[in-house]
Parts: C-alpha cells; structure tokens; sequence
C-alpha cells in the first residue's frame, strides 16, 4: 500500500487550463488520502518539470505518483521513465487523462469539466495507492528477422539487416523476386530502369551468406511472440533444376503448349506454364506453373532440367522479429469504370507501363498505331463515398459512353500516380513518334522535386485538363473511333474532347486483395485497409503487434524511395528488437490464484495466446500462465466461475476502488 | 446524484487502451462534446471486464455502464466480439437477478477512429438513462 | 575568478564595446514603455486608440504592447462591441 | 587557450538537432553507438517544436515533440551542443572523419541554470524575438522559449548592453561574461547530415506586400498565433491587433516558380494551410478562411480525408493563385487574381493574408565539407546519389542524409528517412 | 463542344509565340494585367484556348487586342510560360485570319514573302520612277530649292497615292469587316439593336485618338487607373506622327510635297517637323528597347517587328534628307534619295498598314468598339 504520493496537474499551456480549473482541481485532491503534495505545472512533460518530479520523488520519498495531464497514449512512458530516473517502480506511477477526455471534450462545459478532472485524478490516486512494484519480464530475443516479400522494400531492408550482422530469412510468394518494381521499365528521377535496380540488389542479396532467400514460399502459420516467432513456410517447387542448361530451357519454353495470361503484364500478353518473366529475371532460371502444367511432358522431352519429382515442401523459421513488405495491388477497376473492359482500347496504368516496354519504335496496341492516348486520373483513388449517380450508359447502335460512378471506398489519394504517369507520358513521347498526350485530371500532385516533371512533361506539348470533382470525364465510342469528353477547369467549364487512340486509366493502389499474412500476424489495417502503424509521425514503420514491424506500400501508398526509406527504418526497428539478444517484456499479464482455482478449462479455451497450462500442483490441477505468451488482454477474466483470475494492475480491488472514486460526490 | 448530474446520467465507460480509448481521445480532439459525466476507465481489452466490477458500478450509483468494446479491430484476437458479448449477456443475467434493467448496461464496438458513433452512442444511451430514472 | 563572480559584464565591458544601435533601442523601449504605461493608467485603450495618442504606427504599438504584456506589466482587457478590437490595461 | 579546446571521439556526429537529428540519434544510440549532436540553435527540437499542431492528426506539435525531445536529452550515449556549429569535416579514410565544431559562448554555465527567469525579468533591454518570428519582443537575457531543451538561459551578446543587471539578478551565479568560444575537435566513424530547411523569405516577392503590409504574414508566424505558447494568446493581426475575420491562404508563396528560382513544389504548404484553416476556424469561429491555390496537394496517408475534413467545415477553397495584394487605409488587403473555374479576375477583401511559404534549402550544407566533396543538387538541396535503393546515401561514403537536408517532406517521410540514415549510418560502421 | 487541337500550337510558334504550353494555369499573368477586368480577363484564357487549339474561340476574341504589352505577365509568370509573347503572336494570328486573301499569314510565317514582297513592292516604285519620272532639272526655284515637282510632279504621285490609299482601305476594311464577323456576328441569338453601333461609337473615336488602354499598364503594381508613363507617350507621340503623316502625303500632297520653302513657323514646316520628330523619336527609342531588351515587352523580337522599325526607320531618314537636299538646292541627291523614299515608304505602307503593326492601330479601337456593342446588347437582353 502506497502511502506518500505526488500528485501534477497540467495545464498544457491552456490546452487544459482553458477549460479545467486546475488550481481547484489541485484543491480538491491536495488532501485526499496518501497525497503528501499536489503540485500545478504548465508543461508537465517539459524537462524542467521533469526534474522537478525527479527532485520531488528523491527528496520526499515519495512513493507513488499520478500524473493528470493528455492522453497516456503520449506521455505514458515519459512519466514512467521519469518515475525509473527517480528510482520509484514505473507501476507506481498513474496517469490521469484530464485532456483529451475532459477539457477538449468539454470545453463547453467548464465547470463540467473540473468537476470530471477531479473525480479522474481521484480514481487515479485510488489507484496509484494500491498499485505495486513490478519488474519487467525478461525474455531472450533470437537474433534473426524474417522479411515477407521480396518487393523492393523487402529485399533493401533484408541488405540492411545482413549488414548490421543480423540473419535474414526472405520470403517472396512469387518465385521471383522484385515485385512490382521489376515490372517497370525506367523509374522516375533516376535514368534506372526496375529491372536493373533489382538485379542490383540481387546480386546483394547473393553476396550475403546471412540471407536466406526463400521464393515460392507463403507463410501458412505463426506462433510465438517477440523475440521468438516461429513461422511456417510452404515452398512450393519450381520443377526446375537449379542447375539448369538455359539453352535448352528456351526451347522447353518453346515447346509448352499452354497458354496463359500472364501476371507479370498484367494479362496483356499471354505465357506458357513454364515461363520466366524476362530474361534476367531473378532467380535466374524458369519455373513451371504446376496449376496451369498439363503435364503433357513436352518440355521434361527437350531439358533435362525439368524435374516433375519435386515437392512441396514446409520449412519452420523461428526469428526474433517480423518485418511486413507486402506491397500493393494495382487497383482493378470495374467492368464498364471508363470503358474498362467495355472497350478494346482502355488499359489501367501498369498494364499501360508494360505496352511501352514491350513495344519497339512503334507504339501499337492489339495491332493499331497508337498516337493520341488519353490518360484518366484517379482511377480508385479520391473516390467519395456514395451518393453519386451510376454511369450514363446510352448504349445505341454505335454508339457507347461510359463514364464512372464516382462513388467508391477509396477516399486517399495513392500518392504516386499522378508523377508516375507523367513520367511514363513523357517517356512515350521520347521514344516513339507522333505522340500526343491528353491527361484527364483532378489536380495534378506532383509534389516536391517530382514538380520537374510535371514542368518538362508541359513544355513538351503534353495537354493537361481538369474535372470537375463531381463530374468525371466520359468516353464515348462511336463507329469504332474513341472519344474523351471533359468539362474543363481551365477553359471555364467548356466541354473539350479529345480522339483518343489509347485510353489509359491512371489506377491507385489498394491494399493486397490477399490479407492472409497480415490475418495470421493479427496486424491492424486503418480506415484505407492498409496496414496501420502505431503513430503516424513518431512511430511509422511500429506497429500494435510487438515484434512486428511494416514497411512500404503494405502500409499506404508510397513511390520507390519513400517505401526504401521505410524499409530502411523499418530494418532499424527490427534490428533494436533482436540486437541485444533479450527483450524486456511489459509485466501486467493474467495470474491464477492457486487456491481459488479448480480447473475447469474455460480460461484455456478462452486464451487466443495459448498462454494457460494446466499442470498439478499440490495434488490438485490449476491452471498456470505463460509469462512471455501471455499478453495481458484479460480475456480469460470474466470466463471463470470462481474468479480465481486476475490482471495484473486491474484486480477487482483495483478497479473497485477506482469506480469507488468515480461514484462519490464531490463536497 | 445531485448537482450537474441533474442534467446528464452518470455512465461508466470501459474503454480498451489500443481501440476505443483512440476513439474516445479523438472525440475530444475533435471537440465533439458529450456529457462531463461519462467516465472512462481504460481495460486492455473489452473482453476482460468482469461481471462483478460493472454490478459494483451500479451498486455505486453509476445510472448506466457503457462498454466501448474493440470489435473486430481487436489486437488480441478476432474472438473478441463474441467474448465480449458473451460478459454482456452473463452480466445482463445477473442484473435480472438484481432487478436492474439490464439496458443499463449497453455495448458497441468503438473502432480506434469510431469517435462520432462513440458520441452518438453516449449521447442516446445518456437520454434513455435520463428516461427512465426520471420515470 | 572567485571575487569575480558577479561583476564579469565589467570584464566584457572592457573588451567590447557596444553599439550606439544598440543604445538607441533601449532608450527607445524605455520611452515607449513609460508613455504606454502612463497612457494606460488613465484608460484602458485599444491599440489604435493608443497608436493615436502616442503617434507610433500601429504595428509598433502592438509589439511593445505585448511585449509587456508577455512581461506582465500589461494584461488583456475585454474586445469592443464588434469583436474586433480589444483593450488593454495595466496590470493589478 | 587550454580550457577552450576539447578532443573527443564518437561514432557517429548529427549535424542538426530538428526531428530528424533527433531521431537518427536515438536509433544510434539506442543500438549502442555513441553520438554527439550539433545544433546551430539554442535549443534542439527544430522547426517542429515550434509548430501549433500537425496534419493530419492534428495531434499537439510541442506534445509530441517534447517527449522525443527530452528522451534524447537525456540518452546516456547522445551528447549534445546547442549554440554550435560545424566549422568543417574532413574524410581521412573509411569510417574515419575528423570535424572541427565550434561552440559559441551562451555567457550562462548550462549545468548551474535553473530556468528560473529572474535574469530575464532584470534585463531592461528589448528585441525582436525569433522564436516568435519577431511578432513580440524578448529580452537580451532569456530563455528561448518555455519548452527549449535545455531549457537554461542565454545572453544575447549582439543587443546586450553589459548593464549587469542580470548578472547581480541571478540566484545560482551562473551568468559567466568571461566566457569563450570553446574548440571541439571530433574523431568519427559516420556523418549525418540533417540540417533541415529555410523558409522561404516572402520579401522576394515584392507585389505581396510581405514586410511592408503589416497585416500579410507568413504560415510560420499563424503557426506561433496558434500554438500554445502563442505571443498574442489570441488571434490577432500584427498591424493593429484586430481580431481577424476575413482570412486568406496565398498557396505557392516562393514555391513552384520559375521567377524566385524555386520551381520545386515544396510539399507540406497544402497541408499545414489546410491544418491552420481548420485551427483557425476553430479558434475563431466568426472567421471566413479562403485558401487560393493552384493544385492541392493532399497524398499522404489520411491527407485527402483530412482535405474533405476541411471543405465540410466550411473551408473557401479557390482555384487561382494571388497575383498581388495591396493595402487599404484601413489595413485591410486586396488580393487580385483569377477565379480559374470562372476564368475571370476578381478582387477580394480580407483582414489578414497567410502566405504560405515553402521551403529552401539551409545554405550551410556547401560548407561543411571542401568544395564540391558533398555534391548538392540544382536547388543547393543535399544530392541523394542513390535515389532509389540507398536514399540516405551522399556523394562521400560514410555520410548521410536526413530529414528536409535533401528535399521538401513533411514529419512523417523526415522521420523515415532519418531511419534510412541511420540504418545506413549503422551499417555503414558495422559492414567496416 | 470544341476538340482539342494541338497542331495549333505548332502553327502558333510561326508567329512567335513559344514556351506557352508551359502554363500550368495559376491565373498569376490575368491577376497582375492591369488591364485585365471582370469583362475581360487574360491572358490565361488566351493561353489555355492556344494550348487546346480552340481556333474559333480565339478568332472570336477581342481579348488579344485589349493587351498592350506591358510585359507584366511575362515578368511573374512562376512556369515562364511567356504569356505576354503569346498573346503578341495571338494579334499577328489575328491579322493572318482576318486577312481573306491569305497574304498576311504568308509575311508572318515566311521570310521569303516578306522580304520578296517588300523588294517587289520597291521594285514596282523603281520601274515606275524609271519611266514615268519628270526631267531632272538642276534648275533651282527662286529660294535655292530643288523644283522636286518637276521631277515628280505631286499631282502624278497623288494619283500613286490614292491607288495606295484604295488598296490599304480595301485590305483595311475587309479585314476590319472579316473581324466584325467573326467578334461580334459569332454570338448567334443575340440581337443587336441598329442604336448601340452608334451610341457605342464614340469608345472607337476614343480609344483611336488617345490610345487610353495603354496608359492603364501599370508596370510598378501602383493600381492607378492612368499612369502617363514615358511609354505612353513615346507610343503616342510616334503614332500622332504617323497619323499627321500619313494625312498630309495622302490627302494634302500637294500642299505637302511643294517647292516652295516656307519660313520655319509656317504650319507646313510645323506639321512636317513634329512628325519627322515623332517618328524619329519612336522609331529610335523602340530600337534601343528592342536591342538592351531589359523591358519584358521588349525582350523578344519576331522578324517583322524589326522590319517594321527598319522600313519605318529608313522612311523616315530618307524624308528628312530629301528635306534638306531640297532645301539646301542639291537636285541628283533629292532626286534619288527621293525614289529610295517612296521605294521604303510603299512597301511599308502596303505591309504594315493592313496586315502589321499599323493595323493595330485599326483593329485595337475596333475590337473595344465591338466589344462594348455586344456587351451592351447582352445587357439589353
């Protein structure tokens, strides 16, 4: 029972002060049981103020403090912290969230508001009387880092982590690796082309003897907890020596008689079941696509290499944390979105990318010239929500429109498009004749030092209009010619339309359509269903799951650099869980009162951590808690019929006391 | 329950600190205002709440015991809902037993930006609070 | 240095010397402040009611104003009908 | 002199105290590495601590500023230097520089202050103050601001008179006018280079008025109107202390335009105008605020949410830049441009102008290393020579970049990109 | 609905204009025009319509003849798009598509037209001289003048002069009426009452007589709505010259081109003098600008923008030394500096007035003339 207690009241420079009258608040607690001061401070979290608690602990012996100021969600280890400096038990510290829950949320109401500030900081000092010292958990962190995804982000940070001594294990779904930047040709700001900057960082990756690169692997389980993952991979085969004659593979190749869509362009072209992507694809050798394979053996006939014997097989990787770079899928839009597989000639951007990688000094597609192409911005981005009216469909003898029902669910905006369009305009310009672009946009963003392009892409003769934000453009198609309409902006709302031989949707990108990872790892998603970090702005690449860090476009939309850096951060991050080899572990976990139980099994079903045992003890069975499985989510709680469980830092004393507070009215 | 309860019901709310507490700070970022009697007490998780802390609340005089519940955003599991749900309707037996109405104890899951639904729900539930201890 | 201790803007004074521009400023603030101050004690005035009677450019007024506001020799009075303007005062 | 000279070895020097400093250092020193921090001003925590609230979470810029703040400062392995500078590094080999700092007298003993103020109360003299961006004046003898860290005074020797009354004012004798510069030479394995920016200075665009318009100010000053520690503690326009109703965003002040030299978008205007809007209309809730702009430019995670936010608040949002702003008698200001969604020229009337001004690169970075050593790009930005795969990589092995250094970014993207730093930073020392 | 169009802007770039598509349409160059107004604002609108190539409407503006290039625009354009430049091209375009008989767009876009025709325009003047001139006298008048009648008798170049005068008013005004289709007749459905053309008139005497418009730019941002800057009157001055010029050889030859030589007050003298002056003045003071180019409006200089000043120049040179041949009685050099005269001055005429820069003299009152007309018949409506 702690008895001498410190009490600070912020005012957070008016922030609280406003509208809390902290001086009666201060009033009101100065005498309540245990406090022995109660002090006002303008900025509680100030490094002054901070010592001044340090010097009243130490000087006072204070053994308990609370701390009414924001939200714990900001402060709550800055207080702990200082609590440590001071030498008292950072448990012994309680905070009081008189900011966002009182002053901001009843500026409208001030003496309200007080009178609330005084019955928290009273449930705090409850509380903070009972509250005990408590050590953390100490658990060994395995120094080793799974990455999921060999996309660009996955593969720089896997580099980063091997170079600070650390083993990596790289798992990309795919059997090859580089995701969807070695679908792009050249990238914007640089004169690199994707393909070159991934057979760089593959080459790398195969200098480092720390890196293990698994390709065609998913992750199917996982189990355990910082510090100590265990994770499941499936491998699937490639049926391919990798010691293989490439001569003869391409006849192999030749020879298949399957035809598919091909994925890598985004189904514009077709491939055989035994295909690589392009020719220095990494890894370096082909693989078959058993699901498509009619195993009718034709290629086993030309190359040795094939090996129809290989199996799937499941490795088990136990790393100390888990860093997420499960990228993004281009947005796919709707049937009949702009013509969107209405229409012959309407491509999205990435499938638009790979037109002018494919093409050589002549720009065609489906075998017609293509010379005015007609760009159509957001495309599943910047969507409203609802309400606005469906496409305009008057579907006559010749003559088809399609437009966009502007309501979707993708309200952000995906960040890279509008410079990445401008940059593949550009490049088509440069590299093929008689080309005229006609972009169709709602406010160009080329932010930062991307405004260059936007620059030379205007010098060039490249033709920007706007829309109105509740009046897309349309296309018409009549007598196999194509038509872009718009209401321009610019030109004071005038219609202006375009023939467009090529239209081009400029698509965002969504979140992976395949969240299974991210299900498995419980990983949050936000309001866009990305992954979600902690904080935004302090903590980007953290997130609620410990020992799980995100990085890239798996967290929101990014360009190349943005998402290296983010992987970059993200390999700081990981590394600091693993690099001292042991992790110190949050201590408010569920206890069992061997008296009182009697082991029913319902806090065992109950756990999704499987953290309860049984075991005998005494002669009679109880349940016990794994200490660092154990997460503390209580859930085991309020399923026990003899309430033999209970939280550390939440007992039923604990918390009635609190409630007791709360209850009583202030004199 | 004198003075500016007067106004508005007394309600205890179980928030969670990784979903529903987010919420209910933006609310006050958002300076979207609900009563000064609502009190927020902060669990790791919603379906950690005993039944006997809510009964406790009410035997303290507290008009009405809000559960912000995480929902399926829950950071220990997706079995949260249904556990939570689970507590709510063992607590709601036990308040029959009492002879309270069991409407004064009310959950919705409050995701971490859920603030306005958060006011909304706090706003109704304070009104038929009022209702019926007016009555 | 112990018997220094106190005095070493002496010590400075010898080495440095200080700029007329920066004499100039002091004594401009001196004189504002105590026609400010004198002016305030008559009335609570708003800045342009101020600004007028001082004959200083507004802009001016307001930065010694809060200036001494900052320092506490002046606080804040109410805002004028229109919500435009409020008036300052000395401070109790 | 002896005293005035310190040798000293680290792993790793931050140039720059800002949020990218500050967070390149702690993931140093939170992985063992042992970091000395440099920084120009008074107190580290850059542009950010000064700043109302940020985008789009409209959290409390000082609220989370400080703990970040305050966790460095006290960091077992980061030593950090306000009021220094970085005189000149040079690269003897791998993993192995050499920097001369210098570290100009603050007349105040850091260690014996107690923040107490009394030296400030007793000094008679009165000058603009920076931290408030010359909206209120401040003493020759001061504390920064209320949350500088180290929050210890300081004399500001340029506009002291060396009347003594701080010096006789002090409790704890710790104003000191013997002071001298003091030496650092410095042994290190790694450089970060974090900067930050400048502001744009709005006196190059004479035809807003900037300077001689008492009532146009620049986003940074509303951002001190708004923020905690505000000078006027309320709204009020710097001409003549009027409660402004009539407000106006001027976009691309100094940014994306040929004429100033600065053709770059600078990425963050959109956002914290629409941010200051928002505060505004909180703070003022009489207020009309208009935003002029070309192109809004909300991409970030949440941004676009936070832009409808804005509209649905009733934030005017015009598509058309200011051509030019004049004065009326009054203080008032006429803002000409051209209604694009008209095609029409049209005039309006406010009370207060906000030119939001973008940013530009810190002159300091060509200094450091000999000429030409560090390579910077067109617009004196630090050069990222691998763009895509190492972003925080310079033209000199071993040093990096963090933070606005080498570009306009908003705080997210600068703490990213302090993580690339220092993750490459590590490596760099660990890979030898 | 229009279709956008970009070879336009190619075609465009013959005139003189570039850099324009440069334009990201901040609206800057229409809010620092002084003469930019809720009626009319530009140049954006110009230079959004050349970006798309919407060709009708910019036939039907009146827009590019409200500017005066002050250069302004260009000075803050943020994308240096020069916006001042294109709407100087924008007035050579319009002169090409008001002139039916194709000539005009032919001296714009081709040297080869220009230079030819200036040289066959010189040429005609010269074969002309060659047979029809009078006997070369070396006999002086009684005040020791050269006898310039005798040798070219004012009667016979009057009859020159009025053909000229016929083909300049032909081109002239069926350019003027082509610019009145297409200005005013464009707005189908609007009724405009037979009374507007005349009350309306006076704008079209005003606008000629002082050239106001001009006086509005307002380079220093002052926001008054006249500044007499030293442009203004320079351009006044040289365009008063020309005019009192233009009049005296046209319809008062013979009063004019006389060999009598009157005492230096007498109005002859007078008249003759403030336009030499005039003309002089103006030509030199627009070359010096054209050559330090520090003046935006004078920074970029299409081929007939110098051949304007140089024919004016070499007219101008050439009257005043037949001037002082004639009156200093040395008859060879007036009568050969005399042809060179009429070979500089015909062609000058014959190009400039209805196809260059004097047409602008024209066109500019016209377009605010119509445009007043068709705003006030939209009022009325």
């Amino acid at each position: 029972m702690n008895r001498k207690l410190g009490v600070y009241i912020c005012h957070c420079g008016g922030n609280i002060s406003d509208y809390v009258d902290v001086e009666k608040v201060k009033a009101a607690v100065e005498h309540e049981e245990g406090v022995f001061l109660a002090r006002t401070t303008m900025f509680a979290c100030s490094d002054a103020t901070q010592k001044e608690m340090v010097e009243d602990i130490r000087s006072n012996q204070l053994d308990g403090i609370v701390v009414a100021s924001c939200s714990p969600k900001l402060h709550l280890t800055t207080f702990r912290a200082v609590s440590e400096r001071a030498g008292l038990n950072k448990y012994n510290y309680v905070h009081a969230n008189i900011r966002e829950q009182v002053s901001w949320a009843h500026s409208d109401n001030k003496p309200g508001a007080t009178e609330k500030a005084i019955h928290l900081v009273r449930s705090a000092i409850a509380k903070v009387r009972l509250a005990q010292s408590l050590e953390p958990i100490t658990i060994p962190s395995r120094k080793a880092v799974a990455i999921i995804g060999a996309g660009i982000s996955g593969m720089r940070a896997a580099i980063e982590l091997a170079d600070m001594g650390c083993p990596v294990t790289l798992i990309e779904r795919e059997h090859f690796v580089g995701g969807r930047v070695a679908q792009w040709d050249l990238l914007f700001t640089t004169d690199q082309t994707g393909k070159e900057l991934v057979t760089r960082l593959y080459d790398d990756i195969a200098k480092r003897s720390n890196i293990r690169l698994l390709t065609g692997a998913e992750v199917t389980a996982n189990s355990g907890n910082i510090g100590d993952f265990t994770l499941k991979v499936k491998i699937t085969p490639r049926y391919i020596l990798e010691k293989c004659d490439q001569g003869n593979l391409q006849k192999a190749i030749d020879a298949c008689p399957v035809e598919v869509p091909d994925e890598f362009n985004f189904k514009i072209t077709t491939r055989k079941a035994i295909y690589h992507n392009f020719p220095s694809e990494h890894p370096q050798y082909p693989v078959i696509d058993i699901k498509n394979c009619t195993r009718c053996g034709e290629c086993e006939k030309i190359c040795g290499s094939v090996d129809f014997t290989q199996e799937e097989t499941t490795v088990e990787i136990k790393v100390g944390s888990v860093l997420m770079a499960t990228g993004f899928d281009p947005y796919t839009p709707s049937e009949g979105e702009f013509g969107y597989l209405q229409f012959d000639n309407v491509v999205t951007l990435p499938q638009f990318k790979r037109i002018i990688d494919l093409c050589e000094g002549k720009l065609t597609f489906k075998g017609k010239d293509i010379h005015n192409i007609a760009y159509i911005y957001c495309v599943g981005s910047r969507q409203v929500e609802a309400g606005a009216n469906a496409p305009v469909s008057q579907a006559t003898e010749n003559r088809e429109e399609a437009s966009r029902d502007i309501s979707g669910e993708n309200r952000y905006c995906s960040r890279y498009c509008c410079t990445s369009v401008i940059h593949s305009a550009i490049e088509t310009k440069k590299r093929f004749k008689g080309i005229t672009n006609y972009h169709f946009t709602r406010g160009i963003r080329t932010y930062g030092k991307q405004e260059l392009l936007y620059s030379e892409s205007l010098s060039m003769g490249d033709i920007y209009l706007q829309s109105y934000e509740d009046d897309p453009p349309s296309i018409i198609r009549e007598n196999g010619k194509t038509t872009v309409k718009i209401n321009d902006i610019m030109t004071g709302r005038k219609e202006i339309s375009v023939n467009a031989d090529l239209v081009v949707l400029v698509t965002g990108m969504v979140p992976r359509s395949d969240n299974s990872v991210g299900s498995l790892f419980k990983l949050p998603r936000g309001r866009d269903k990305f992954f979600n970090e902690i904080h935004m702005k302090l903590r980007p690449v953290e997130t609620v799951i410990d020992g799980i860090t995100i990085c890239g476009a798996c967290q929101g939309p990014k360009n190349i650099t943005e998402s290296v850096c983010s992987a970059l951060s993200a390999a700081t991050k990981s590394f600091s869980y693993v690099s001292k080899g042991e992790l110190e572990l949050e201590p408010i976990i569920a206890r069992v009162d061997a008296t009182l139980c009697t082991w029913c099994g319902k806090c065992m079903e109950a756990c999704p951590f499987d953290a309860v045992k049984k075991v005998s003890e005494a002669g009679k069975e109880i349940a016990v808690i794994n200490n660092s499985v154990c997460k503390g989510c209580g859930m085991c709680l309020p399923v026990c019929p003899v309430n033999a469980i209970d939280l550390v830092a939440y007992s039923d004393q604990e918390m009635e006391t609190m409630i007791n507070a709360l209850a009583e009215d202030i004199k | 329950m004198a003075g500016i309860s007067a106004k508005s019901a007394r309600i205890l709310v179980f928030s969670t600190e990784k979903i529903s507490d987010p919420a209910i700070d933006m609310a006050g970022l958002l300076k979207l205002h609900y009563p000064p009697t609502v009190y927020t007490i902060s669990v790791p998780c919603s379906s950690c709440i005993k039944p006997v802390w809510i009964l406790h609340a009410f035997e303290k005089g507290f008009d009405g015991v809000f559960i912000a519940a995480d929902g399926s955003d829950c950071t220990y599991g997706e079995s949260c809902t249904d556990k939570t749900g689970r507590l709510v309707s063992m607590t709601h037996e036990k308040m029959k037993e009492k002879k309270l109405d069991p409407a004064r104890l009310r959950m919705a899951a409050i995701c971490s930006v859920c603030s306005e639904a958060f006011v909304k729900q706090i706003k109704s539930f304070n009104q038929y609070l009022l209702q019926i201890t007016q009555s | 240095m112990e018997e220094k201790q106190g005095q070493t803007y002496k010590l400075l004074r010898e080495k440095r010397e200080v700029p007329e521009s920066v004499k100039e400023n002091l004594k401009k603030f001196t004189r504002t402040k105590k026609s400010i101050l004198e002016a305030l004690k008559e009335e609570e005035m708003t800045v342009r009611q101020l600004s007028q009677k001082l004959g200083l450019p507004s802009h001016e007024l307001l930065f010694y104003l809060m200036t001494l506001v900052k320092y506490g020799s002046v606080q804040t009075g109410i805002i004028d009908d229109m919500d435009e303007y409020y008036t300052y005062k000395i401070k109790a | 002199m002896a005293e005035n000279f310190i040798r000293d070895s680290f792993d790793a020097l931050v140039i720059g105290g800002g949020i990218a400093g500050g967070e390149a250092a702690l993931n140093l020193a939170n992985n063992g590495f042992k970091v000395i921090l440099v920084e120009k001003d008074l107190s580290i925590g850059g542009k950010m601590i000064h700043l109302s609230k940020v985008f789009p979470t409209l959290d409390c810029s000082a609220c989370i500023t400080t703990p970040k703040v305050s966790e460095i400062s006290r960091h077992p392995s980061i030593t950090i230097l306000t009021g220094s500078e970085v005189k000149k590094i040079v690269k003897r080999g791998e993993n192995d520089f050499e920097a001369m700092v210098i570290k100009h007298p603050r007349y105040v003993r850091e260690e014996d202050c107690t923040g107490c103020q009394l030296c400030e109360q007793a000094c008679p003299v009165v000058v603009k103050d920076q931290y408030q961006y010359d909206m209120v004046g401040r003493k020759a003898a001061y504390i920064p601001f209320s949350i500088a860290s180290p929050r210890v005074a300081a004399i500001d020797i340029e506009n002291c008179t060396l009347c003594g009354a701080c010096e006789k004012a002090c409790p704890t004798k710790c104003i000191d006018f013997t002071q001298e510069a003091t030496e650092y030479q410095l042994s290190l394995r790694t450089v970060i280079i974090a900067t930050g920016f400048n502001l744009f200075d709005p006196l190059k665009i004479e035809r807003f008025g900037y300077g001689k318009m008492k009532n146009v100010i620049t986003s940074m000053q509303m951002e001190r109107l708004l923020a905690p520690t505000r000078p006027f503690n309320t709204v009020l326009r710097p001409g003549d202390g009027k409660m402004p109703c009539r407000l106006a965003y001027v976009l691309c002040a100094g940014s994306r335009d040929i004429t100033v030299g600065n053709p770059i978008c600078s990425q963050i205007c959109c956002m914290y105008s629409i941010k200051q809007a928002q505060l505004l209309m909180g703070a003022l809730p009489m207020a009309d605020v208009t935003i002029y702009y070309i192109n809004i430019r909300s991409f970030g995670k949440g941004f676009e949410e936070f832009y409808d936010q804005a509209k649905g608040m009733g934030v005017n949002f015009v598509k058309g830049k200011i051509g030019m702003i004049s004065e009326k008698e009054n203080g008032d200001l006429i803002l000409r441009y051209e209604d694009i969604n008209a095609s029409v020229v049209k005039e309006a009337n406010h009370d207060m102008v906000i030119l939001s001004v973008g940013l530009v690169s810190n002159p300091d970075n060509a200094a450091f290393f000999d000429r030409g050593e560090l390579r910077l790009d067109p617009f004196n930005f630090v050069c990222q020579t691998d763009l895509l795969a190492s972003p925080a990589r310079t033209s000199i092995d071993g040093v990096f970049v963090a933070g606005t250094a080498s570009g306009p970014m908003d705080i997210p993207d600068s703490i990213l990109s302090a993580g690339a730093a220092s993750s490459e930073a590590m490596s760099y020392i660990i890979r030898k | 609905m229009a279709v956008a169009d970009t070879h336009f802007g190619e075609d465009l770039k013959k005139f003189g204009a570039f850099d324009f598509n440069a334009c990201y349409n901040c609206g800057t160059c229409t809010a620092v025009c002084s003469l930019s107004d809720e009626q009319n604002s530009f140049p954006r609108e110009m230079v959004r319509f050349s970006v798309l190539g919407l060709r009708d409407d910019i036939s039907a503006s009146v827009k590019p003849w409200l500017c005066y290039y002050c250069g302004q625009c260009s000075t803050h354009c943020p994308q240096d798009a020069k916006p001042a430049e294109l709407m100087m091209s924008l007035r050579r375009y319009l002169t090409s598509v008001y002139d039916c008989s194709g000539l005009g767009r032919k001296l714009y876009t081709s040297k080869v037209w220009e230079f030819g025709s200036i040289s066959l325009l010189a040429l005609v003047i010269l074969v002309l001289f060659i047979f029809l001139h009078g006997p070369m006298t070396t006999e002086l008048t009684e005040q020791g003048g050269v006898k310039l009648n005798t040798f070219a008798p004012w009667k016979q170049v009057e009859i020159g002069d009025w053909i000229m005068a016929g083909m300049l008013s032909f081109f002239l005004l069926s350019n003027i009426f082509n610019m009145y289709l297409k200005i005013v007749r464009k707005n189908e459905g609007l009724k405009i009452p037979l009374k507007l053309y005349v009350t309306e008139f006076y704008h079209l005497v005003l606008h000629f007589a002082t050239q106001k418009q001009l006086s509005k730019c307002d380079t220093l941002g002052t926001r008054k709505k006249f500044t007499f800057s030293s442009y203004w009157i320079i351009h006044w001055f040289l365009m008063s010259s020309y005019v009192v010029m233009f009049i005296m050889i046209v319809f008062f030859l013979g009063w004019f081109q006389t060999d009598n030589i009157y005492h230096w007050t007498h109005p002859q003298r007078l008249l003759g003098y403030y336009a030499t002056a005039g003309l002089l003045t103006g030509v030199v003071w627009f070359f010096v600008a054209r050559f330090r180019k520090r003046d935006e409006k004078s920074k970029h200089s299409h081929i007939t923008d110098w051949t304007f000043l140089v024919l004016l120049f070499l007219t101008t040179v050439t009257g005043i030394l037949v001037q002082i041949f004639r009156i200093n009685g040395m008859p060879y050099p007036t009568y050969y500096t005399y042809v060179i005269h009429l070979m500089v001055l015909f062609p000058m005429l014959m190009i400039e007035v209805p196809f260059s820069k004097w047409s602008h003299l024209a066109y500019r009152p016209f377009a605010i003339y119509f445009d007043r007309v068709v705003q006030a018949a939209k009022k009325i409506k």
